[in-house]
């Protein structure tokens, strides 16, 4: 239990990837995809922010002078994942505009039935 | 050396250029090219230049050289490729893409020079392939059937150059030299195993290039459907550089010595060879006397003749190899006098079938005169060269020791003879059909081909010492012992050849039956139709023997001549375009799918390492 | 010198600029990716002698690596930066007469973007900066693929969105499990922290599992590869040109760079080699039977990319400079294909093989272009193609082992069956269709226009000239290859 | 049969994960040594720099490289978006309906003081948790907010291109200051100031305005494209 606990941070970002790869992979309404994709990139987001937690550690802010270095968290997967997040939303935007159009072309969001390229 | 070649390519795109200007210019131009590169290649007789084209390509220089046995390749390729633009004039006057057709022959003549010249493998790898694109662009021109045709041609070539590359970067790996005299010998330090795989590798491209049998069938189509003049390059010559190729692989490479000496590998090795340029000789004689187009007629007869070459070739001794290139350069002029001829009266009447043509004689004499030699040759008639080359054959197969395949020589010969009678009887003689009545004869470019080919036959009939005082200097500089050269043949202990005899006692003959002839009583014409017909007057064109000409012989041989190889290629081809299309159905269009692949992919990466720890 | 950053910086901005500018006027937008490109084909030849002695590392921000992001212009990121400029400046002066309807000004930018992104990836030294640069070219080229809005352009955008960006994802669970693990993100200090062990830990074999099936999506080795005939065949020509020419040739570099410099994973290179003609033979093998000649194309590149992998995947110098000749002729030869069938299928308006035919007469240049691209590709000489493929096998050979003599009898089958069906477009192109009069022909040209045919010849003259003298880039290739070969003189020139 | 496989393929790719990540536990200080990025970072951030907050010191100026290509990439979207929706088909369907009253009020009370909290956000990057994307993406939210709120409301795209592409600029062109100034891109050329106040840590400010407008603008356009209906 204690190791659910400790872990609970990982525990969630690899639960939110494995959904969000589930989903991709088997889901066949394009929007479910796009949520699929949304876990997915959440789920890394996780993993990242996780990755650079340090027990203990404050926030990287010296908001106060008496604020010690040693005592905070790494701050580069946070600039990492403001990057990450960022690029989600922009491949998010994209797809979303792409479903648009896919909708008026084919009347359907099934990705089963939109197969005219193949083979 | 590189004027030659700057000549070849450069002119070839000059040709182009000015094609845009004018049309005449543009046949000017061609002409003095290929005009130039014979007195070029002529000029170099005996001389052995050497010189570098780049210094370093892909690691390695490309050289080219002269010597007498590329010269006496080169001198063949430079003549016909002249006649071949002579023949072109007429004949592609108002076709269309005549610029594009000119730019090919030369380039392909080009890349054929270059071939002969170069002095590595890679060199000649180059100029190799960019003969073989040439060529299928050039076969490919009549659309229509030769589309096939040149797909046929274009994908074993392909094959072909693959196998030599592969075999051209084995023996790199091993002696890390692609120059011809540092490779020379230097097989046969190697372990037998290896260099036998080399050697084959190469010998099979060059078997496909040369149409030995279980390779050949590409050349029936491509020769056939190829425009008339580039027929004649394609059969003259082109083919034979996968002759020159096999001298290099046996003759330099692994060395006479080695090849012909009874080691357990090569004897295999050389017998195989012997056996299938037997096959090659025996059974296209046959298919040809069956076929009913001209231009396959004489195809098949392409690979057959290429069969007594590769024979001498591999028999290895200096004899055979005399009989092999002095075969070579006959065939060379009479198989270009055949195809140009036969692509003379297609210029005419537009038609290559057998079954429909005849009785021309009267309308296109001077061609039926040339076709006339060329048969002869073909047949090896005395006092034209084929007979020479073909004595000398026999004579080295009886002489040492293999007269099985003497014989078998003997009945390709045979076979020859039906065809080449064929040949001239349903085009030149018997009926003229009612719609060919107002042929005329052919163009003066032509018939200028034509002349000086059918003398080329003749003096070298006559006059064989010319070319094998060369082939025995050949013979001499790659190690093997020297003949007995004059210029009317070969004086040798065990049945000289003189061609002063043979002419003396010929015309000793045709006195007498001239004599005969004169003294016997005088027959008289009489009209075609002046016969008793049960009554009825039969029209003239009843009159044509020309279908089913020798039949009893095409019911007793035809249930064994169908080409299986040619069957079972098309079987595979079909298979892989099967297995090829079931790959295909790999991409569903489901992205689902697509999306599982990733996940697959990365799950047995992950697997295999977890479980297995490949990585 | 130059700053090797403005070969960045200088696009970016003209990127930025380009919707200033098109208030202005849409027809000076257009001209922005062609400057750009002009740019930094003429900054990144003028580097190359100078990146051949030593390496350029440039940091920015005024940070000493591993701190500051830095970019390494080593021999191989500005061969690279090169070739993308080079292939770039052709297309985009294609594009100019091509792209007619529709966001033209967003077109140009996006176009300008993608290759920004390409040349970042190739330039980085940072492997979460290389990540983004990943994703600035996947991004654009997911939009570009929906360009003109059709059926079918979308569906292919859609397809190729979703697998990208799961590619891009498993990437970036690498990057972040590299980072948890070594704590840095520069490239050269995570090789100095991998050190030179032989066989990798499983934590870091599963970084570089995730890293190599992310990047290599957009590498498209099978079977990660089914997005490419999708977008490839359902783009505009000329994205369809600088995605089969430049993009997945950024994919390869990345998959090598991280293989070779930052794993240096001897045990990966035999999982690259038999991928790599995995890919090969299916590529080209789904060509074979084709009709749809973009498709085709596309397949084509499949089969090619599979052989440029399996030669970087033999990692002897041989092999790799004939892997990256391979790149360099593929991109060149690729490229033109499709530009010259962009304007081939806008005239017959089909993309069937069939509809090919009489385009000989038609477009006689643009057939020429199309027919000396196909030769090169088949690696025919005197083409660029082939001392590529030559050099390849060669290499493949030089090994002497059973396994790769049998691979390479793979390989040269494909490329046997790609002859095939390269051989039948032309035929179809020049041989097929009515046979005219030899001067009817003349009024019934429609020849691409004058902005569509001049990239097309340049990119035919860079094929002839590489093919006939290709030792100067031979040479600069093997100085790539010992670049990617000897990963600590790469630490070393990054780290000090 | 379809989820059984991936289900099953997850798995093992789960079990990978887990297997790294045993590697690289939760929590551990895994920047102990001064080298380290984050290490280095935390301690020297404050002198070289002069923020007060490390994430920006880090996102602007340490790997500010890959911050441009951030913006780079919501750039990319921006104009993606419109290109993929350029000249859509007319939808047919009923028009929205209007707002209620209350909502259209509050909309318009709470859209001022949404854009002046973005600012803020932005412009007290270095100092305060935020920085120039928080601050943009609460522009854009006021932005969203009012479309909702207000059917009619439209927005001049020009200006908001002119914006994105003027902000962009100048993220590009301070780089190159700083290149042409000290010597490497996006080089912090300009004085520190005082430590913790606002005018301090050179260009960081500068540059988290720009991203600020810039993401703000372009989100709204990303907003605005897909919100509006074809006209």
């Amino acid at each position: 239990m204690s190791f659910l606990f400790e872990n609970s941070y990982y525990i969630a970002a690899v639960g939110l990837i494995l959904i969000g790869l589930y989903i991709m992979a088997a889901k066949k309404n394009l929007i479910k995809v796009i949520i699929g994709l949304s876990f997915f990139e959440t789920g890394i987001n996780v993993l990242l922010i996780a990755a650079g937690y340090i027990r203990g550690g404050s926030a990287p802010i010296f908001s106060h002078p008496d604020m010690q270095a040693g005592k905070m968290v790494d701050p580069t997967p946070q600039a990492l994942v403001l990057t990450a997040i960022v690029i989600g939303v922009a491949v998010l935007a994209l797809a979303l505009s792409l479903a648009v159009r896919l909708y008026e072309h084919h009347g359907t969001l099934n990705l089963r039935k939109i197969r005219e390229l193949k083979w | 050396m590189q004027i030659i070649l700057l000549t070849s390519f450069g002119g070839a795109f000059a040709t182009y250029l000015l094609a845009k200007i004018s049309s005449r210019l543009r046949d000017v131009c061609a002409v003095i090219v290929s005009g130039l590169l014979v007195v070029f290649v002529a000029l170099l007789y005996n001389k052995t230049p050497a010189a570098t084209l780049i210094p370093s390509f892909v690691g390695a220089p490309l050289t080219v050289r002269l010597n007498m046995l590329s010269w006496f390749f080169a001198i063949a390729i430079v003549v016909v490729g002249f006649l071949s633009i002579v023949f072109s004039f007429s004949y592609i006057k108002g076709k269309e893409r005549a610029d594009f057709y000119y730019l090919m022959m030369l380039l392909v003549n080009a890349g054929m020079i270059g071939i002969v010249l170069s002095a590595d493998l890679l060199t000649f790898y180059i100029f190799w392939e960019i003969m073989s694109w040439g060529a299928f662009l050039l076969i490919s021109y009549n659309r229509g059937p030769a589309l096939r045709a040149g797909m046929k041609y274009i994908v074993m070539s392909v094959i072909g150059s693959v196998v030599m590359l592969a075999g051209i970067l084995s023996l790199y790996a091993v002696y890390e030299t692609f120059v011809f005299s540092e490779l020379a010998g230097r097989i046969a330090s190697a372990s037998p195993a290896y260099s036998l795989a080399c050697a084959s590798m190469l010998c099979i491209a060059f078997a496909i290039k040369n149409a030995v049998v279980p390779l050949h069938t590409w050349l029936p189509d491509a020769h056939s459907e190829a425009p008339a003049p580039f027929s004649a390059v394609l059969s003259g010559i082109l083919i034979k550089m996968g002759t020159y190729g096999l001298i290099l692989v046996l003759y330099l490479f692994v060395g006479v010595k080695l090849f012909i000496s009874p080691t357990y590998v090569w004897r295999g090795f050389r017998f195989v060879l012997l056996v299938l340029a037997s096959i090659t000789i025996l059974v296209p004689s046959f298919i040809a006397v069956m076929q009913n187009d001209a231009k396959k007629v004489l195809a098949w007869s392409s690979i057959a003749q290429a069969g007594y070459i590769i024979l001498g070739i591999t028999f290895g001794t200096t004899l055979g190899f005399a009989a092999g290139m002095f075969h070579f350069l006959n065939h060379a002029t009479f198989k270009a006098l055949l195809f140009f001829g036969i692509g003379a009266v297609e210029y005419r009447t537009k038609t290559r079938d057998l079954n429909s043509l005849g009785g021309l004689l009267k309308r296109m004499p001077i061609t039926f005169i040339a076709v006339l030699v060329g048969t002869c040759g073909l047949i090896g008639i005395p006092l034209t060269n084929g007979f020479v080359s073909k004595w000398l054959l026999y004579k080295t197969l009886i002489l040492e020791g293999s007269p099985f395949l003497a014989f078998i020589a003997l009945i390709g010969t045979w076979g020859t003879i039906l065809y080449g009678y064929k040949l001239l009887h349903h085009v030149f003689l018997g009926q003229l059909p009612e719609k060919y009545k107002n042929v005329r004869k052919a163009p003066a470019s032509m018939q200028f081909v034509l002349i000086i080919l059918s003398l080329a036959v003749v003096v070298l009939g006559i006059l064989p010492g010319i070319p094998l005082k060369l082939i025995n200097t050949i013979a001499v500089s790659m190690g093997m012992d020297s003949m007995n050269i004059n210029i009317f043949g070969i004086a040798s202990e065990t049945g000289a050849l003189n061609t002063v005899n043979i002419l003396s006692v010929l015309a000793a003959a045709g006195i007498v039956v001239w004599i005969i002839l004169k003294a016997s009583k005088k027959s008289t014409r009489i009209s075609q139709e002046d016969n008793y017909a049960a009554g009825a007057a039969i029209p003239a064109e009843r009159y044509s023997y020309t279908v089913d000409f020798y039949n009893p012989l095409y019911r007793m041989i035809r249930r064994y001549l169908r080409d299986i190889f040619d069957e079972f290629y098309y079987w595979i081809a079909g298979r892989v375009q099967a297995f090829s299309d079931m790959v295909r159905r790999l991409y569903v269009g489901d992205v689902g799918c697509y999306a599982m692949y990733i996940l697959l992919f990365l799950s047995a990466l992950i697997l295999s390492q977890v479980w297995w720890r490949v990585w | 010198m130059v700053n090797p950053v403005l070969l960045l910086a200088v696009p970016l901005g003209l990127a930025f600029l380009t919707p200033l500018l098109a208030f202005i006027s849409d027809r000076i937008a257009r001209y922005v990716p062609v400057a750009g490109m002009l740019f930094n084909c003429v900054v990144s030849v003028s580097l190359i002698p100078s990146v051949l002695n030593r390496p350029i590392i440039v940091q920015t921000g005024g940070f000493a690596p591993p701190f500051g992001i830095n970019l390494v212009a080593g021999p191989l990121g500005i061969t690279l930066a090169a070739v993308i400029a080079l292939v770039g400046l052709a297309v985009s002066v294609y594009g100019l007469a091509y792209v007619k309807e529709g966001a033209t000004v967003k077109y140009h930018v996006l176009y300008l973007l993608l290759l920004t992104g390409a040349t970042g990836v190739v330039l980085t030294g940072d492997i979460f900066n290389l990540f983004v640069f990943y994703e600035i070219l996947c991004i654009s080229s997911y939009a570009l693929v929906a360009y003109s809005g059709d059926k079918n352009g979308v569906e292919a955008a859609v397809k190729y969105l979703i697998q990208g960006s799961i590619g891009s994802g498993l990437a970036l669970i690498g990057i972040a499990i590299l980072y948890g693990v070594f704590g840095t993100l520069n490239m050269a200090d995570i090789a100095r922290n991998i050190g030179s062990t032989g066989i990798l830990n499983t934590t870091l074999f599963i970084a570089l599992a995730f890293m190599v099936a992310g990047f290599g999506v957009e590498a498209a080795v099978f079977p990660l590869n089914a997005w490419l005939p999708d977008a490839h065949s359902s783009a505009p020509a000329p994205i369809s040109a600088i995605l089969s020419g430049i993009a997945i040739k950024v994919g390869i570099y990345v998959v090598v760079r991280i293989v070779f410099t930052v794993f240096g994973a001897p045990s990966m290179f035999m999982l690259l080699v038999v991928i790599g003609v995995v890919t090969l033979l299916i590529g080209e093998m789904s060509a074979f039977s084709q009709n749809n000649i973009k498709r085709m194309l596309a397949y084509s590149s499949v089969g090619q990319v599979g052989l440029i992998v399996f030669a970087l995947g033999m990692a002897t110098t041989g092999g790799i400079s004939g892997g990256l000749f391979q790149i360099i002729s593929h991109a060149l030869a690729k490229s033109l294909l499709f530009l010259a069938t962009g304007y081939m299928i806008y005239r017959s308006g089909s993309m069937e093989i069939s509809s090919l035919q009489g385009m000989g007469k038609r477009m006689p240049l643009t057939c020429c272009a199309f027919t000396i691209g196909a030769f090169s590709l088949v690696g025919l000489p005197p083409f660029a193609g082939f001392p590529g493929k030559f050099m390849i096998v060669r290499a493949a050979i030089a090994q002497q082992q059973h396994l790769f003599t049998f691979l390479i009898a793979l390989v040269l089958f494909g490329t046997i069956i790609e002859a095939c069906y390269f051989f039948r477009i032309v035929q179809a192109a020049y041989f097929t269709g009515p046979r005219e009069e030899p001067d009817a022909g003349k009024q019934r040209r429609e020849e691409a226009p004058l902005f569509a045919l001049a990239p097309m010849l340049g990119l035919l003259v860079f094929i002839i000239a590489l093919g006939v003298y290709p030792e100067p880039v031979i040479r600069l290739l093997d100085s790539c290859a010992a670049e990617l070969l000897n990963r600590f003189d790469y630490i070393k020139g990054v780290l000090g | 049969m379809r989820s059984l496989i991936a289900v099953i393929l997850l798995a093992v790719i789960g079990l990978g994960l887990a297997l790294c990540l045993s590697d690289m536990p939760f929590g551990a200080n895994h920047i102990a040594t001064a080298e380290k990025a984050g290490r280095h970072y935390l301690e020297k951030a404050p002198q070289e720099t002069g923020s007060a907050n490390v994430v920006t010191a880090v996102v602007v100026t340490y790997r500010g490289f890959d911050t441009l290509g951030e913006v780079t990439v919501l750039f990319i979207a921006a104009i993606g978006l419109g290109m993929v929706l350029y000249r859509r088909k007319k939808q047919e369907g009923k028009p929205p309906q209007p707002a209620s009253f209350v909502l259209q009020t509050g909309c318009c009370f709470l859209f001022p003081l949404i854009l002046i909290l973005g600012v803020y956000i932005f412009l007290h990057g270095h100092l305060t948790p935020g920085g120039g994307f928080q601050g943009g993406v609460i522009v854009a939210s006021g932005f969203l907010l009012a479309y909702i709120g207000c059917a009619d409301m439209k927005i001049r795209h020009r200006w908001f291109e002119a914006t994105e592409s003027l902000a962009g600029s100048a993220f590009v062109i301070a780089g190159m200051a700083g290149l042409a100034a000290g010597g490497s891109f996006l080089m912090n050329f300009m004085p520190k100031g005082n430590f913790n106040t606002l005018f301090s840590a050179g260009i960081i400010p500068i540059i988290y305005i720009a991203i600020g407008l810039k993401v703000g603008a372009e989100l709204t356009g990303l907003i605005a494209n897909l919100l509006e209906r074809a006209e």
